[in-house]
């Protein structure tokens, strides 16, 4: 995946994500990409960004060692508020949590995401682990932002199962249903980003990553995709992005190949 | 007070995790979580359990691929720093060993429907999952309407687990515990269930624990049995005693790719270590040691006095 | 973080508790009872308040007696350890000195309407006051039922004030803070109010409170204040600094019977006092030193190392 | 009130109280003489009684000094848990709490009682303090121990208002309007003690204390009451149970003249 040596996909979708956390944002921050696109926000553009996980933990420092899990020790030690998961949720529902970062098995053009059966629920050909929180900061967080592998077998017209809900069929479905978060604003995939049309509410290509074409979007993506009129090279991460992110994870257990 | 509930791990598990109950473990997500229980209870040969708890980092994939589970009502089951849980899939998908009902629920209604249950409150609304497929097919979660406002609600029905075993640092004989670090559900899911069981990496004195009754986890009169098992959460981590054996992890996915790994695995790590400290002898002193804490992190002292 | 939360009290109130605004008050009962926030918003001449809190040991009947109050919601309001609010009393019997709108809640039911507010769920239901009078004309409290079962219930809505003011033992200059001793609805209370007004008896630095996360109250991000107020609380309780000036609550009794003997309370103790400092040199070092504690009772160590 | 000088109308109360107190129960204890029946049943026949306070606590041991708040300090120190008060209304709810101990200002023939209004809500000629934890106490504790001061004025044919619900107008009441709990089962007053009738839940005359006459007690009574076929003198305090009282009420703050 590696294009010209300098730096890994993995590499640019942290970068790509971090610039989606604004400085001052409660951020509801999962594991691996998500994780270390939210520290490298804090070292750059958003350090009063603040961090929430879902296990019951709020930080503002991001821990420091390599986190395997939001429940490791090191993640616990120092936490600004280390309560019980209720809590965080609740602070997901009264609506003050601005940003929620997800990830996905299965990914459709409304940005719905499937991370509990591939095929029926009945009889699935593979059963993925759930929702865990995730479902719960799709419906309540003020803006979602995903983080996915694009493949065309991820990247469906419509997912088997809407495990954590985006704009469901589109346009004001999210109102219609009584969801009360804002839905996805962007997608960060190994090839591009994604913003959403603010009527249709469908995902159109906003960026492509430094040597990737819209062609090669298209056929990884399982519908005929939109493209922005100003689309435009995705900026590749600068040195310091670079450098933070390999401190964060030295071995590049989650960035590298 | 109920004295005498020190009890052993193979008398906590014949007394109170009968066949056909439901067992909530795992409520502190990835941390604490009460292997050396779930081992028991594949030792004395468990059926038809519910297994109940927001997430779980491997210990529900053991139990199923035991064949002890006919249910579970949780939000995630996997291996959370390696991927999909193996036992689990070939439960779901391949009915294998057993067909296997899954309660799907997403963390907040799980912690919400235990918050009710603990409440004696028949359900709570909420706005979370609307629209979603976690609604279809499951009764716990009830479309529903704010009668005042006439705004879209699910109502999360009340939860009450038949029991919960909670891993804590320290207990004295009555149950009365200090828990630390990360708590999860713990405390929703002690109080929504019909009795507890601790266990505990060290027994202390009363005096320990009503020395700081903010730090309890929950009222003694829930718990019915104390098990005093040093090092009972591994491969999860417990707060100022242990951390994750990430690579305990790792390996058991490779192993129980296949059914026949699986019982490999089971059999070398179960059912040929009759207790904890035969599973310890094992893991070896050496894992022990770079496991333990590498550094002391003390609370900042506190004064009840009057 | 937002920096500089760190004010003086008459700064907190001035910015955070302006007329017409709901205030939660009182929230750990009997203890912790934030009286020197109370006080200067008697010298800010507030007014149309609504007050919020489970019950209330004579701050609101302070409140209410120099004319700050149109509505209070809460389940008791007295002098707990002496007997009936005569300010109280005056207002709902004779409106004077003004009309006091009253919404009867029980503990559990204010303590419910909180947590739903906190939770963001609209109501949370019980089984709790089915066939009371408290029923009858609060639109708070909700006759329903149970769409499952057809049984009886009440609904509680969820109550959200416009601002909590809390006293603590400690906090850092961002409003991270540790509480102990008794608690009663402060957390509840806390999450589901717009704001928080800290008063601490004691500023630390941010190591002291990260180093016991479990301990910590509420999220800094709620807290839009944070006043270093020693004996904040007094004449209530603050565990582990002073005890309960039990002779203050009779003699505040005593002098409160009619509206002029409160009137000259009201002067010696509140607007003729215009600091803390000046209260606590009116009490007197004596009677200061009789109510700080005579032993420590200093929690159990926890590690959070690994 | 001290009829025969050897001890107080209080001090008998709190020991026909805590006589109500089973071994191994779970109590929710109010203050005054409630408390010191609580204490008193833990030092004499209820070794293993387990104390709930609304505020948010539980103890096996009284506090070791005499309380003028259950949020005294020394009441919380060495508690078995100090939590939220939403906890131990939760242990309530769930019908973990065997009995409930109150007081009130008003109470009528079938148990219920007022501590909010007398007179009318709208215009009330007293404002009580109000419910408290009291109504919920009333609604759900399986059992409910009423302790009183037995004046004509306080016990009425009806409350003005029904702050904690008795078994309302009688007969199955509780059941039809929904309350879990089991209702009163005693009152203890100056007087003398009251069960309540298994089918019209009417409050019957029980005993009369030492040097009371049942006249006296109908005399300080608001409506007809009925008297139990085995009405007995109340049993007097024992010495033991008096010096255990004096013990932990030394000033007779509550319990003397």
């Amino acid at each position: 995946m590696n294009r010209d040596g300098t730096y890994t996909a993995q590499e640019l979708m942290v970068a790509a994500a971090a610039r989606q956390i604004r400085d001052g944002e409660l951020v509801f921050v999962g594991m691996r990409l998500p994780l270390l696109a939210f520290a490298l926000a804090k070292r750059t553009h958003a350090p009063a960004a603040i961090g929430l996980f879902e296990c019951g933990l709020i930080r503002d420092e991001p821990a420091p060692e390599l986190l395997y899990t939001m429940s490791d020790p090191p993640n616990i030690a120092g936490a600004l508020w280390s309560t019980r998961m209720i809590n965080v949720m609740a602070l997901l529902q009264q609506g003050a949590v601005q940003l929620g970062i997800l990830g996905g098995a299965e990914l459709d053009r409304f940005g719905n995401l499937n991370t509990s059966y591939i095929g029926s629920r009945e009889h699935p050909t593979v059963k993925l682990p759930g929702s865990g929180g995730a479902a719960d900061i799709a419906s309540l967080a003020g803006r979602l932002l995903i983080v996915m592998q694009h493949e065309r077998r991820r990247f469906k017209e419509r997912v088997d199962y809407v495990t954590s809900p985006g704009y469901g069929e589109g346009g004001d479905w999210r109102q219609r249903v009584g969801l009360p978060g804002g839905g996805p604003a962007a997608i960060v995939t190994t090839l591009g980003t994604f913003s959403f049309d603010g009527n249709t509410k469908e995902a159109v290509l906003a960026s492509y990553h430094p040597g990737v074409t819209t062609d090669e979007v298209r056929q990884q993506t399982g519908w005929a995709i939109r493209v922005s009129p100003d689309v435009h090279e995705t900026p590749p991460p600068t040195e310091e992005e670079l450098a933070i992110i390999r401190h964060n994870d030295p071995h590049g257990f989650w960035t590298g190949q | 007070m109920v004295m005498g509930k020190v009890v052993t791990m193979a008398q906590a598990i014949e007394r109170f995790v009968p066949s056909g109950c439901s067992v909530l473990m795992g409520a502190a997500l990835e941390s604490l979580i009460p292997f050396a229980a779930g081992h028991e209870i594949i030792r004395q040969r468990r059926r038809d359990l519910t297994l109940i708890g927001p997430i779980s980092d491997i210990l529900f994939d053991q139990l199923i691929g035991a064949g002890c589970v006919s249910r579970v009502i949780a939000a995630w089951i996997g291996n959370v720093s390696v991927g999909l849980a193996h036992n689990y899939r070939r439960a779901v998908e391949a009915h294998s060993p057993d067909r296997l009902v899954v309660e799907d629920h997403s963390n907040f209604t799980i912690a919400l429907g235990l918050l009710a249950g603990g409440l004696g409150a028949p359900f709570i609304p909420t706005r979370s999952l609307l629209g979603t497929d976690l609604l279809v097919g499951n009764l716990s979660l009830r479309r529903s309407a704010d009668p005042d406002t006439g705004a879209p609600l699910v109502f999360v029905r009340a939860i009450n687990p038949d029991i919960a075993i909670l891993h804590v640092q320290r207990s004295d004989d009555e149950g009365n515990a200090h828990c630390w670090g990360n708590l999860g559900v713990s405390e929703e899911g002690g109080l929504a269930s019909r009795g507890v069981v601790l266990v505990a990496e060290e027994l202390v004195s009363r005096d320990v624990i009503l020395s700081d009754p903010n730090r309890v986890l929950l009222p003694s009169s829930k718990v019915v049995a104390v098990v005093n098992e040093p090092w009972g959460a591994h491969p999860s981590p417990t707060q100022g005693c242990y951390g994750r054996d990430h690579e305990f992890y790792r390996a058991y996915h490779e192993a129980s790719r296949t059914q026949e790994g699986f019982q490999r695995w089971l059999k070398a790590w179960v059912l040929d270590v009759q207790t904890r400290t035969a599973y310890l002898t094992r893991l070896g002193e050496e894992r022990l040691k770079q496991l333990k804490p590498s550094r002391r992190l003390m609370a900042a002292p506190v004064d009840y006095g009057y």
